[in-house]
């Protein structure tokens, strides 16, 4: 058996949905941006091993990981400054209660 | 050989991943995914992209980590350990699996032309001179969004002080 | 075509415009000159009317005359097209003579009269536009136009009631008889549309459809028939139709009196005159399929009407109801599908126009007086106001179909057809007009004949403005009563063709 | 100046009331005098048309012109003249013109203090030249719809006339309940008529009877019509269930009672079936119908007269009691009878009702005739007339309505029944014994004390009364042939193969001679005498005499279902309009679209984890959707 895309299209996959579980289901703020980053790092693994597979000249997929990566920083830089302010005002982080948005 | 290395690397950053998600204390899950991040750059060397990996290691490894470590310690919330999941987690499960299934399901189905393993990684400065002529523009984007990411995040964790607690808007 | 013939429908349509952009630009204090510039345009809005009405050949001209078109929208095939047929002429004479008798009247408005003329004169407007476009476009545009101005002239200008156990904000009235037009005038911008679609002659232009109707294949059994039955109800709900009708009573009671007065003597005519014009000329077997069931609610209209107004208190509550009833006669007309039931409709529609703004006329005229237009408080008003009780005896007259007034001449036509076609809603329909005799005398007896409570000692008879008002309004009433000929002729060409149409 | 000017007659009470109406204030005393030149050229213009009619040899003339077509009816506004509208001209004419004379004395009353016109005295005389001119229309119409047209008019200018004094709530009742009740009765009109059109295509009266006499018509539409029809008719001559406005009609003034109550309007309804009695010819149970209702009208005016103290009202039950027998003839097919009685009637009853003015006038108003009492030694002249009038339509021998009275007689007697015969001889009796109590009452026995001033009127109203006694002493003779090619009122009425001239049965004129003299006699000793039996007689019959004055609780009951039903309907059908189709319709629309808001609110718990879901799923389902679709 050889090393194929399907393996790390799979792996990504699970990785992805593994964090979707993480978002949905943890209860602190601060856990769920780090179930983020775990799909943010699974779709960079789709994106390498896709230009790994496919003609490896193309830089594209590296590239565009790059740019994953920085924006990834980049939101987990303001994430954590609302969560910040979001424990000052409400005392909490836990998303259960946070429903200033309730209609 | 390459299939093991796999095996190795994905499974570890699987069952860390696993960690992040389901474990009851936050700061364990922030090492959890330290190790998620790495078995990530491994993989990435796996796949010819040496750079890529080191930044991985360099950023995710480094600063994202730190960070949050810096925020749970902030936000105190290490010291009660807090009910991990709320009461509708077995629906985000289904959700998950479902989608996994589906995922799965496309990629094997998935008949595309491409050709197999083989060792032809790119050198660096392929990458570098990729990265500065034909993709320049995002890349100028790409300091832009941290820029404003940066001022954004000093303006709101800074202002947050003198206001105090004042009512809850709700 | 000389040239006043050729431009005499599009002037019926700018001037309004024309003058409400002069308003605009009078200082607002200026109440009288605002007064004098409204009038006059009225009153100029009139002359051009009857010209029109007099510039129509009757025997032997063309189907729609006077036409005007300008190209709008080539792709679309929309064109600013203009043209009156048989029908449309009384109905530009109507909103002439009811239009300056109702800007004349209007001149009682103290509180910023600038935006009231500037709204009315849209209004009318919207109303000229409606009869005269013959682009189904441009009839939906000005069939809005007529109508959102409304909810501003009640909403500001209206006056809010207190009855004993339920009271009606101005507002409420408002927003109700606007939301239920509007509501209804979506209806029947799917018919255009599904008209414009199912035609697809690639223009709007009634004369392009109607040589489209009777091609093979398109406009089916099935499509015309649940078209007609979204136009009459589109159309039914601004005409006062039944179970739409709760609009009527409530607006009129919360509108000022020329607003009354434009909506109940012209704005309700647009309905009866869409049934017509898209219904009849564009849907023929939809009429056909549909007539009974319009026949049905136009006798339910007449008789639910006036039963229902032989209980009001209130002096507008009556004619709003009055209005109902009325209009359940242009529906039977209409429903008869004969030449005498049809022309009766059309003239039924003329002179209820009037009737109701004479009314509203005399009735503005009593609540500017004395505040207050409850019947059981009211009382005895002859003695001090002589001219008023004779227009509102007058006007009564003429809604309770006394021969000698205009309402009996289109009422017989009306019952004349009916009687050929459906005796017994035809006696139905006789019966209406009893009881409307009825509630008509109660009223005159309770409010004007009796002796005079000592409320009332220093109330005037009506000022001049209301006086020439008023008699603008009664000498058609009269006329028509009288030598109805000049009108009948006029309508002939429009019905034969159109029944030649619904025949085919 | 022919039959063709017919059409002045009516125009000048036309021109009359467009002018005294728009321009009264300006003219000297309020233009009354305008109406009354309007109507007596009116009666001028009548004797050159009579003259031409004649000489024209009598039959029928008609004068067509177009008054308006819509769709395929043309209306016409002609004239018919044939004998029927010369003898309604003739008597329409002369009635009104004395009456409106005599009006210029009987509406001057003392108004605070000094003797002058009723300060509207424009607008009275205005409306009596309308209603002149409406009623000459209505005669000479020669279509069903000019005729509906003055049918209203004349009802409208009743209206008027009847709530003149609004100021008074009864008079202002009165009139409403006047033109409600013919209103209801018109509606019926209006029906019938418009069958008869929807059937023969045409409003012209000669067409309509020529296509329902050779049967175009179907016998069912030709009786519909004529009941409907014959409705209309009840509604105006107040017949039995439509007749109750009459009696309260009274409130108006009395020369409008004396023109309108009893010589014309009332008289429109008799007009109506005789003018259009070959369409009752077709329809045998209509006309059956009507002389039902003839009889019983006739029997309950009588009985209603007999016991009513208020001297107008018992004239007016006593029209009634005339018209039901002129019903009861046309019933039988006595068009002549008919016609010439209601001559006759028109002529007697305006008399009595203008002497009852005069009484009225120099009594202050005073209409109570148990308050009056010997006034033939105060006013002779109309003492006299009373009397006279109140003989002649007891039907005694030389005056006026026995003649028209035995021609009834006479036509019921050949094609009725024997019971309406007997029933009409019962009627005559008591019309006899309620116009000599009336007498008695009023001129006989002593006079009282505070009866000591009262004076005879003046000229110009006594006038009137000596024309019209006069007249009701020798009208009946036109009865006989009187030579100059004029051969009795039968032979002139019913011109053409079977007219009928005056043969005289000397059975049954004896008959009547007898019953009338009888009754007027018994009458007066009952009244003379035996006073104290009259007392008692109404103890005994206590019941029948509460249920008379109560008017058979007629009125109590049309009273009731005006209120319980008519206005229990009308207020019922308004509030299920307001609380039903608007609140819980228009109202109840709106608020379920807000109920829907409301509900679709909840939804936005605020929480992020459910929203998340919510995407989840939703991505879950598309992604399931595709891949459904695609294997």
């Amino acid at each position: 058996m050889i090393l194929e895309l399907a393996h790390f299209q799979i792996l990504a996959a699970a990785l992805f949905c593994l964090g979707l579980y993480g978002v949905l289901a943890r209860r602190s703020a601060v856990m769920v941006l780090m179930a983020v980053e775990l799909m943010l790092n699974a779709v960079n693994i789709n994106l390498v091993a896709f230009s790994a597979f496919r003609d490896i000249s193309i830089v594209t997929g590296q590239v565009i990981a790059i740019f994953v990566i920085t924006v990834a920083a980049a939101e987990i830089g303001l994430a954590l400054a609302v969560i910040m302010r979001l424990y000052r005002r409400r005392g909490t982080v836990n998303v259960d209660e946070i429903d200033w948005m309730k209609g | 050989m390459g299939l093991i290395l796999f095996y190795i690397l994905g499974g570890l950053t699987l069952v860390a991943a696993l960690g992040v998600v389901t474990t009851r204390n936050i700061v364990y899950g922030a090492l959890f995914l330290l190790v998620a991040m790495s078995g990530v750059a491994g993989l990435f060397v796996l796949l010819f992209a040496e750079f890529l990996a080191l930044v991985q290691l360099l950023i995710y490894g480094g600063a994202i980590i730190i960070v949050i470590l810096f925020a749970l310690m902030l936000t105190r919330t290490t010291d009660f350990s807090v009910a991990t999941e709320h009461r509708r987690w077995p629906m985000a499960a289904v959700i998950s699996l479902a989608l996994f299934g589906l995922l799965a399901g496309a990629a094997i189905g998935d008949s595309g032309d491409y050709n197999t393993y083989q060792r032809s990684g790119i050198s660096i400065e392929e990458l570098g001179k990729g990265l500065f002529e034909n993709w320049a523009v995002p890349f100028e984007i790409a300091s832009i969004v941290l820029l404003v990411a940066l001022i954004g995040a000093i303006v709101i964790g800074r202002s947050g002080e003198e206001e105090g607690g004042e009512g809850d808007q709700g | 075509m000389n040239y006043a013939e050729r431009h005499v429908l599009e002037t019926l349509i700018y001037l309004p415009m024309l003058a409400a952009l002069v308003l605009v630009f009078v200082p607002r204090p200026q109440k009288t000159v605002i007064r004098w510039i409204s009038i006059g345009s009225a009153i100029a809005l009139l002359v051009m009317s009857v010209y029109a009405f007099l510039a129509f050949d009757y025997d032997g001209g063309a189907r729609f005359q006077l036409q005007r078109s300008y190209p709008w929208l080539e792709i679309l095939g929309i064109e600013f097209a203009m043209g009156i047929d048989g029908i449309a002429a009384p109905m530009v004479l109507l909103t002439g003579i009811v239009s300056a008798a109702g800007a004349i009247v209007a001149a009682n408005i103290q509180r910023d009269n600038k935006d009231y003329y500037i709204l009315l004169f849209l209004l009318i407007a919207g109303v000229y536009g409606t009869f005269v476009s013959m682009d189904l476009f441009f009839f939906f545009f000005f069939y809005e136009l007529a109508i959102v101005p409304m909810y501003l002239l009640i909403g500001i200008w209206g006056s809010s009631s207190k009855f004993k156990d339920f009271d009606r904000p101005k507002e409420y009235g408002a927003l109700k008889l606007v939301m239920m037009i509007v509501a209804a005038s979506l209806l029947i911008w799917i018919v255009i549309i599904g008209i414009y679609a199912e035609a697809a002659a690639g223009s709007f232009n009634i004369e392009i459809i109607m040589a489209q109707v009777n091609a093979p294949g398109r406009f089916s059994e099935t499509f015309q028939s649940v078209m007609f039955l979204m136009t009459m109800v589109g159309f039914g709900v601004l005409a006062g139709m039944w179970p739409f009708h709760t609009w009527s009573p409530d607006g009129h009671v919360a509108a000022p009196t020329s607003v009354s007065m434009l909506h109940a003597g012209v704005l309700m005519k647009l309905g009866g005159f869409g049934i017509i014009r898209i219904g009849m000329m564009l849907l023929p077997e939809g009429m056909q399929q549909w007539a009974l069931l319009l026949f049905i609610i136009g006798t339910i209209n007449v008789i639910y009407g006036a039963v229902s107004a032989l209980a009001q208190h209130d002096l507008k509550y009556v004619i709003g109801y009055s209005s109902v009833s009325h209009m359940g006669y242009v529906f039977m007309g209409i429903a008869t599908m004969t030449s005498v039931g049809l022309t009766g409709a059309t003239l039924q529609m003329f002179a209820h126009g009037i009737m109701t703004a004479l009314f509203f006329t005399v009735v503005g005229g009593i609540y500017e007086r004395t505040h207050t237009r409850d019947t059981l408080v009211l009382n005895g008003l002859a003695s001090k106001m002589k001219w008023g009780t004779a227009f509102f005896v007058i006007a009564g007259l003429a809604s309770l179909g006394l021969p000698g007034l205009a309402g009996f001449v289109a009422e017989l036509l009306v019952f004349i057809g009916a009687f050929r076609t459906e005796p017994i809603l035809g006696a139905l329909g006789v019966l209406g007009a009893a009881i409307t005799a009825v509630y008509i005398l109660r009223l005159i007896g309770r409010t004007f004949y009796g002796e005079r409570d000592k409320k009332w000692d220093n109330i005037t008879d009506l000022t001049s403005r209301e006086f020439i008002a008023a008699t603008i309004l009664v000498l058609p009433l009269f006329y028509i009563g009288l030598y109805p000929q000049p009108l009948l002729r006029v309508i002939r060409p429009g019905v034969d063709a159109i029944l030649a149409g619904l025949g085919a | 100046m022919g039959i063709e000017e017919a059409w002045l007659i009516p125009t000048y009470g036309f021109i009359a009331f467009g002018v005294i109406a728009l321009f009264g204030r300006y003219l000297p005393s309020q233009g009354k005098h305008l109406s009354i030149i309007a109507i007596v050229a009116a009666f001028v213009t009548f004797w050159p048309v009579l003259f031409d009619f004649v000489s024209k040899g009598v039959g029928e003339y008609h004068v067509p012109r177009v008054w308006f077509s819509a769709g395929d009816i043309s209306v016409g506004s002609g004239m018919i003249i044939d004998p029927l509208t010369i003898v309604m001209l003739a008597l329409v004419t002369l009635v009104a013109s004395l009456v409106q004379i005599y009006s210029l004395g009987y509406m001057r009353h003392s108004h605070k203090g000094h003797i002058a016109d009723d300060p509207r005295i424009g607008w009275y005389f205005a409306v009596h030249s309308l209603f002149t001119a409406a009623m000459l229309t209505l005669v000479l119409a020669d279509n069903l719809l000019l005729l509906y047209l003055a049918w209203e008019l004349v009802g409208l200018c009743s209206y008027f006339l009847i709530g003149f004094w609004w100021e008074r709530k009864s008079a202002v009742n009165a009139s409403k309940k006047a033109f409600i009740t013919t209103r209801v009765g018109d509606v019926g009109l209006l029906i019938g008529i418009l069958i008869l059109v929807a059937e023969t295509g045409t409003f012209d009266i000669s067409d309509i009877i020529y296509a329902v006499v050779n049967g175009d018509v179907s016998e069912g539409k030709t009786t519909l019509a004529a009941f409907m029809i014959f409705l209309g008719a009840m509604g105006k001559s107040a017949q039995f269930p439509l007749h109750v406005w009459l009696p309260d009609a009274m409130e108006g003034p009395t020369p409008v009672s004396a023109l309108i109550h009893a010589a014309t309007m009332v008289t429109a309804g008799v007009f109506l079936v005789a003018r259009l009695l070959p369409i009752y010819e077709m329809a045998e149970s209509a006309q059956m119908f009507i002389a039902i209702i003839g009889i019983v009208t006739a029997l309950m005016g009588a009985t209603l007269a007999l016991v009513v103290t208020d001297l107008k009202r018992m004239l007016a039950y006593s029209t009634m009691s005339h018209l039901g027998f002129m019903m009861l003839t046309l019933g039988a097919g006595g068009f002549t009878a008919a016609a010439f009685h209601l001559l006759m009637h028109g002529v007697s009853k305006a008399m009595l009702f203008l002497s009852a003015g005069s009484i009225m006038h120099a009594m202050n108003d005073e209409t109570d005739m148990n308050k009056m009492g010997g006034l033939r030694h105060r006013m002779p002249i109309t003492g006299a007339a009373f009397t006279i009038g109140a003989l002649s339509l007891s039907g005694i021998a030389p005056l006026a309505a026995f003649w028209s009275k035995d021609e009834m007689l006479l036509a019921i007697q050949d094609r009725l029944s024997p019971v309406f015969v007997v029933l009409f001889l019962v009627a005559v009796v008591l019309s006899a014994l309620y116009m000599s109590r009336a007498t008695y009452l009023v001129f006989f026995g002593p006079l009282k004390v505070e009866n000591r001033r009262v004076h005879e009127s003046p000229a110009l109203m006594s006038m009137p009364l000596v024309v019209l006694a006069v007249l009701s002493v020798f009208a009946g003779f036109i009865a006989l042939p009187l030579g100059g090619g004029y051969e009795g009122i039968g032979r002139f009425l019913f011109y053409g193969e079977h007219g009928h001239d005056f043969e005289f049965q000397p059975l049954w004129t004896v008959v009547s001679i007898v019953l009338a003299t009888g009754g007027f006699g018994f009458g007066i000793w009952l009244y003379k005498s035996k006073r104290t039996t009259v007392d008692n007689l109404r103890v005994r019959f206590e019941g029948v005499h509460r249920v008379l004055i109560n008017r058979y609780y007629m009125d109590t009951a049309y009273q009731w279902i005006v209120d319980r039903v008519v206005l229990a309907l009308g207020r019922s059908v308004a509030l299920f309009d307001r609380t039903i189709v608007n609140d819980r319709g228009v109202n109840g629309a709106g608020l379920t679209v807000l109920g829907m808001g409301k509900r679709l609110r909840s939804h936005v718990t605020g929480l992020f984890a459910d929203y998340g879901l919510a995407m989840g799923s939703g991505v879950v389902a598309i992604a399931l959707y595709v891949w459904l679709r695609s294997v």
